[in-house]
């Protein structure tokens, strides 16, 4: 799959959406960051929610239509002229219509699920080559890491835009899912585990995330911002990280996974292995894919 | 004992706050006040011989409804007080710890010690009623679970005064909950408290299936039975193979946390996503065990209350063993964006959605039970016709949550929050509270007031629209849940506000319904005839209440709706019935050991909470010797003789 | 004193003659019936406990493993024992079956000894291992293993206790139909566990080696 | 109480050979898994699979001859519950194990 795969469906879905979204997308409606996707990850979420609304919808308004009429229609009130039948109670033509119906219903919004559901975890586009930034959920912060930068920075991620990123999650402490409404839906950052979760803004710009799952006394401080700028700037702000700011020493690292909440941090450096390290932990899981994902071949 | 021996007043009396000290006086005080009212009125034998040792199903089923609306409120109140917190921004009225600890408990005591109980309450006095039966299959059995149930409830709300609340939310995932991060014992509480409640309810799961399978009166086949009594089927079904996960996965926790196993802690090989998998091999299904005997309970209301035959009844039936077996395929729901890979995401997409096919027919059923029928709209009915959209669209936003890519934007989001309670209030609570008023007659033999009811339902229903449809909008605004405060700059302060409001009038229409209750003891119109509502099945051919050993001849069923059969056809020919003479009745004695033993049962838990292992070990020694008694127990039941049965049926004037 | 229901029996004291002893009160058959649905939920608790222990069984986290801890002589052991018991078992009922209860209480209180020796060898066995460096403490693996093991262990010791109850109730009162739906019940609870054995053997110690 | 009736006995717990006979077939069926392992007479995998259908043949062994499930009183409601509960530990274990082998899909 494809940036044009990923791009096409949305087109042929625009039409029919617009009307359902119009009371969204008026006056207040940028605040409802799910509806308002910058990448094509969420773009095509978005879409499906879409697509899933309009089709409950299509059964829903018919069952309370019908419900208002029914009971409005046979209340019990003298002289009421509605025919009463207290003995009719079955139809078979009926009962095929209501299992056939959401059977239909069920048929086409599973197979965009499915459909969806593999698309999403492959990159987004395949001619922008990918960035890699290691997440790591702390009590209660992030830590972002840029394997091929070498930097890293707490509560606050950059991004070029129009790139996929690949964000490789994991936890040191409870677990806590990843979540940037506008780019996309989140995934479980886990201690002793790499997840894989494909992302890309296609617009620069500042964007709410948070920590989704519960982690404990501060987890509603553990919002971040991603900003997303073009290329050249994304670049000149990591030569300019490199230069100004200090460094992750070891030490620096084992005093942020303490928990306590801090503000944004920024580093020129970080000691290596503070990934691996946390997600091979003795005993950790040592999986295969987590391996490969890191870069390294299978075994320990 | 080693680890909080140290410091122990301190851990062991919760302090710190204004509001706990409040509830811990209330609870002395409420306390010593029950204590002194027993003593004072010389009501303690009372008690245990008509109560606390009794094992007729219909006094535990009283006990049950008492239970589960204490514990509403309890749950209520704490749902008032996260409002109350989340009103506005920044709020600091309640702190991250106390937060945390409430969403904790509601949501537990809601699900385990509120929804739960008030199920069993409907079990309990519907099914053998409804089947014709004297009593449920073992009754011993019954109030064991009744006891179980009452003191694991007791356990956990102890930990609100002593030891202090769990706070790793009601799915409670380590490694959070486990050593590493909770060291305190509100886990244990937790833990204990729930693995107690659990053996209570597979062994009522048990009683029913035997009851339903073994138990119908002569005549009552399979396919003659009230829906009810199907859709308890159907729940026990799902309660005897999803509750031992529950044991599984609390029991694991519990041998990582007391024995220091790596089951799910990060080190040595532990794997947390395990009991996610366990927990919600129970957790889904048990979703289901609380809505299908709502569903039972709405199909005998609208079929009752709108003077018809219920409409397909066959494809009722269908749909209730469908939705049994399919929710046990689909837990993983809870946890798509755990990255189990597209593949079993897929497919426990699919499954889910295809859930809402068996429920949807039902829904058009229902309709179609009304239409052409004449619809009276008592309390009963006002709750059952309320459910259909509230269900229909908490339903459909579920099956919006069950497309795995939509779902990674909607997870632990107030998305979930607005689904979850949708279901169920407008599925569990509406039908409890329709049982509650439909069978209320048949419990105590008066009617609850229609009046207050009425007002208990407009209140409570348009206040839950207030309440939760602002929280389907937040949810897409990115308001995650579980957060005790949240920034002014988000767009969230309004909608926060409106939800809060709702709640409120939810919890007024909740108070009013109290007033009902009240009210009624009092004032309530006696139920002289038994069949308040011209009613159809067989529980409203006996007087209210009924006697205790039900029915003084079992019935002979010929028909679906059997009591309606029966009573169209007494209409039609006035001849007179021909009565079989009685006979001596075969009815269990009642026992103290169900009580005490749970009462060991609170003990040992007790000790375990704070690792105490010689108080826990103890307990085991009494259960097993309580256990080897009843076994050794010959004289467990006795006849009630014909001249008593013919004295208490002309007292209830059925000659 | 006679109520019958046929298909329908309710709660009483009726007597089936054609049916065996256990089965001959309806208060008998129901309590049988009761006994399988707990059996069911039983089945599923080991079903958790098994699925658990395949997803854990290789996180041995460097500790000893599978194949280095399992000892073929001894698992063998335990297995022909609880075979053995479980026939001796059913060689009970049969007694009881032709009305003899020196037969039946014989072939019980072989039946106990026989737990009793599985009981000791497995307690063994746990004890070797926790004192070799593979305590419950040390891996996922071996958490995993004990508990599994450890649960059906406690199963087979509570039916021992239980059959003793048994076995001084017959010594009592005789075989009644009351002391026949126990022992029934009991032989139905050591055959279950057995079966769950069977698979732990296959499961656990024979896939254990093969690794 | 009645007396055991002779025809009770006869139907119920068959003959004593029936007992024997599943003994022995328990036993084969035990040793025979056992010496497949340590013969190592096939891959990982068929060993596995061979090992798994002995033990469920095991499974109607003891049913069948020890536990006498074909004589409880009709209907017999206790094997559809039984067949449930083997459908609910076959989706138990399966589903876990499908479940935790993230990324067997190899994405
Ligand atoms: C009574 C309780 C109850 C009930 C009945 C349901 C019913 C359903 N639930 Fe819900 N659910 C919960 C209680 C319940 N749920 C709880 C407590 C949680 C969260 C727990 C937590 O995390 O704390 C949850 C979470 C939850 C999730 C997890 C989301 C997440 O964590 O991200 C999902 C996902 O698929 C889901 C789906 C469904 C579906 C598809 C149904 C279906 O059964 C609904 C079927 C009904 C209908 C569809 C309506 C009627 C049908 C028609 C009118 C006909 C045709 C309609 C169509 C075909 C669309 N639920
Ligand atoms: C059957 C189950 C059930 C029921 C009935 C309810 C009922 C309600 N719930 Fe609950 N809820 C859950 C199950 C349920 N809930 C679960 C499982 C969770 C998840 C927990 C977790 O995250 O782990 C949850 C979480 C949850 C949250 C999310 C918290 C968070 O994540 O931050 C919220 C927030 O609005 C909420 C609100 C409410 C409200 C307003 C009601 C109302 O319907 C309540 C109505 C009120 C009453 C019935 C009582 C009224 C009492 C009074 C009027 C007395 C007033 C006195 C004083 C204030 C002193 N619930
Ligand atoms: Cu978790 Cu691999
Ligand atoms: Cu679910």
């Amino acid at each position: 799959m494809d940036k044009t795969t990923y791009r096409k469906r949305s087109r042929t879905r625009k039409l029919g959406i617009t009307a359902g979204l119009s009371l969204l997308t008026t006056g207040c409606g940028e605040r409802y960051l799910v509806f308002r996707p910058v990448g094509p990850v969420g773009q095509v979420e978005k879409d499906l929610i879409i697509l899933s609304i309009i089709l409950v919808l299509a059964v829903i308004i018919p069952v309370i239509l019908l419900l208002w009429r029914i009971v409005w229609r046979y209340r019990d009130v003298p002289g009421n002229p509605a025919p009463y039948d207290p003995e009719w109670s079955e139809s078979h033509v009926l009962e095929v219509i209501w299992w056939g119906i959401p059977i239909v219903i069920v048929g086409v919004l599973g197979a965009f699920t499915v459909r969806d559901t593999f698309l999403l975890t492959k990159p987004p586009e395949r001619t922008a080559a990918p960035l890699t930034v290691q997440v790591t959920s702390l009590n209660w912060k992030w830590l972002f890491q840029y394997p091929d930068q070498k930097i890293a920075t707490v509560n606050y991620c950059e991004i070029p835009t129009n790139r996929p990123i690949q964000f490789i999650l994991s936890a040191n402490g409870p677990m806590n899912s990843f979540w940037v409404p506008q780019l996309g839906g989140q995934e479980y950052a886990m201690p002793g585990m790499a997840m894989r979760l494909w992302l890309q803004a296609d617009r620069s710009g500042v964007y709410y995330g948070h920590g989704a799952n519960f982690t404990g006394r501060g987890f509603a401080h553990m919002a971040f911002n991603v900003i997303a700028r073009p290329r050249a700037e994304f670049d000149g702000w990591v030569q300019q990280v490199r230069h100004s700011a200090p460094v992750l020493t070891r030490v620096g690292y084992q005093s942020l996974v303490q928990s306590s909440i801090v503000e944004p941090m920024t580093f020129s450096a970080y000691a290596p292995g503070i990934f691996e390290s946390a997600l091979l932990k003795e005993g950790g899981m040592y999986m295969k894919r987590d391996l490969t994902m890191l870069g390294r071949s299978h075994g320990h | 004992m080693s680890t909080f021996l140290p410091h122990f007043p301190a851990t062991f009396i919760v302090t710190g706050d204004p509001l706990i000290y409040g509830a811990e006086v209330s609870i002395v005080l409420a306390t010593v006040g029950i204590l002194f009212v027993l003593t004072y009125f010389k009501k303690w034998r009372w008690l245990w011989r008509e109560w606390l040792t009794t094992v007729d199903h219909k006094k535990i089923s009283v006990m049950y409804l008492i239970a589960a609306l204490l514990m509403f409120f309890r749950g209520g109140v704490d749902a008032m007080l996260m409002r109350t917190q989340l009103i506005r921004p920044n709020m600091s009225f309640l702190q991250a710890e106390h937060y945390n600890q409430i969403f904790t408990t509601h949501g537990t005591i809601m699900i385990l010690f509120m929804a739960m109980p008030f199920i069993f309450a409907m079990f309990n006095i519907a099914v053998p009623l409804q089947i014709g039966a004297r009593d449920v299959a073992f009754p011993y059995l019954n109030a064991v679970s009744f006891w179980l149930f009452f003191f694991a409830a007791l356990l956990f709300n102890l930990s609100f005064v002593v030891g202090g609340s769990p706070d790793a939310g009601w799915v409670s995932y380590p490694p959070l909950a486990g050593l590493e991060f909770d060291r305190g014992p509100g886990e244990n509480f937790y833990l204990l408290s729930l693995q107690i409640t659990g053996i209570g309810s597979i062994a009522t799961g048990i009683n029913f299936m035997a009851t339903i399978l073994k138990m119908r009166a002569p005549g009552m086949t399979l396919m003659r039975m009230p829906l009810f009594s199907w859709s308890v089927l159907a729940s026990s079904i799902l309660i005897i193979f999803a509750f031992p996960a529950l044991t599984v996965a609390l029991a694991l926790l519990l041998i990582d946390r007391l024995a220091g196993a790596h089951f799910f802690t990060m080190f040595q090989g532990g794997n947390p996503m395990m009991y996610i998998n366990l927990f919600w091999i129970w957790g889904h299904p048990e979703v289901y065990i609380v809505i299908l005997p709502a569903f039972g309970i709405f199909s005998e209301v609208v079929s009752t209350f709108s003077g018809k035959r219920i409409f397909g009844y066959s494809s009722m039936v269908a749909s209730l063993m469908t939705i049994s077996v399919i929710s046990y395929v689909l837990w993983v729901h809870h946890f798509f964006t755990m990255g189990a890979g597209p593949g079993v995401n897929s497919f426990f997409a699919v499954a889910t959605m295809c859930v809402g096919i068996p429920t949807g027919v039902k829904v058009f059923n229902w309709l179609f039970t009304m239409y052409r029928g004449r619809i009276r709209l008592t309390v009963p009915m006002l709750w059952a016709i309320a459910f259909i959209p509230i269900f229909a669209i908490g339903g459909a936003t579920g099956v919006m949550l069950a497309a795995a890519p939509a779902d990674y934007q909607y997870h632990n989001s107030f998305f979930l929050i607005a689904h979850f309670h949708q279901v169920l209030i407008g599925g569990t609570v509406f039908g409890m509270l329709a049982g509650m008023y439909y069978w209320w007659p048949k419990m105590f033999g008066y009617m609850l007031n229609e009046r207050l009811g009425r007002w208990a339902f407009w209140l409570f229903n348009s206040g839950f629209y207030v309440t939760f449809f602002p929280q389907y909008l937040l949810g897409l605004m990115g308001m995650t849940r579980r957060m005790y405060t949240y920034p002014a700059n988000m767009g969230w302060n309004t909608l926060n506000f409106i939800s809060t409001m709702g709640a409120y009038v939810m919890g007024i229409g909740f108070i009013v319904l109290v007033m009902d209750v009240v009210y009624s003891i009092r004032f309530g119109e006696r139920d002289v005839t038994g069949d308040p509502w011209n009613g159809r099945t067989l529980e409203w051919s006996l007087p209210s209440p009924a006697p205790h050993y039900n029915f003084a001849r079992i019935p002979t069923v010929t028909s679906r709706d059997a009591w309606w059969t029966s009573k169209q056809e007494r209409s039609r020919s006035d001849a007179p019935r021909k009565l079989e003479p009685l006979q001596p009745i075969h009815m269990p004695k009642s026992s103290g050991r169900p009580f005490i033993m749970s009462a060991i049962f609170f003990i040992g838990g007790f000790g375990l909470v704070f690792n105490w292992y010689a108080l826990g070990f103890l307990a085991l020694l009494g259960v097993l010797v309580s256990m080897l008694l009843r076994s050794l127990e010959y004289d467990t039941d006795y006849y009630v003789p014909v001249e008593e049965i013919e004295q208490t049926e002309a007292a209830l004037g059925r000659a | 004193m006679t109520i019958a229901h046929g298909e329908f029996p309710v709660h009483g004291r009726s007597i089936n003659h054609d049916a065996p002893l256990e089965y001959s009160l309806e208060e008998g058959a129901l309590r049988i019936f009761g006994f399988w649905l707990f059996l069911a939920t039983d089945l599923v608790l080991f079903a958790c406990l098994f699925a658990t222990y395949v997803v854990l069984h290789g996180a041995a986290a460097g500790g000893p493993t599978e194949a280095q801890l399992f000892d073929v002589p001894g698992f063998t052991a335990e297995t022909l024992i609880l075979l053995t018991s479980s026939f001796t078992g059913g060689l009970g009922t049969y007694a009881m079956h032709n009305g003899s209860r020196r037969g039946l209480i014989t072939w019980m209180i072989i039946t106990v000894l026989l737990g009793l020796s599985f009981i000791g060898l497995e307690v063994k066995e746990f004890v070797t291992y926790a004192t070799h460096g593979a305590p419950l403490q040390r891996s996922a693996f071996l958490s995993a293993f004990f508990t599994l093991v450890g649960t059906h262990g406690c199963h087979v010791s509570l039916g021992i206790l239980w059959m003793l109850s048994i076995i001084y109730q017959l010594a009592r009162r005789g075989i009644t139909p009351i002391t026949a739906r126990k022992v029934f019940i009991v032989g139905l609870y050591w055959h279950f566990l057995d079966i769950v054995w069977v698979f732990i053997f296959t499961v656990v110690y024979l896939n254990g080696v093969m690794s | 109480m009645s007396r055991p009736s002779t025809h009770a006995s006869n139907t119920a717990s068959g003959s004593l050979w029936m007992y024997i006979v599943g003994f022995v077939i328990s036993i084969a069926l035990t040793v025979g898994a056992l010496w497949l392992v340590l013969a190592r007479q096939f891959s990982t995998g068929t060993l596995l699979t061979v090992i798994l259908l002995l033990a469920i043949l095991q499974i109607g062994v003891q049913m069948f001859f020890f536990m006498h499930i074909t004589d409880s009183p009709r209907p017999q409601f206790n094997l559809w519950i039984l067949g449930l509960g083997m459908f609910f530990t076959f989706v138990v274990i399966a589903g876990s194990v499908w479940i935790m082998s993230f990324g067997a899909q190899g994405y």
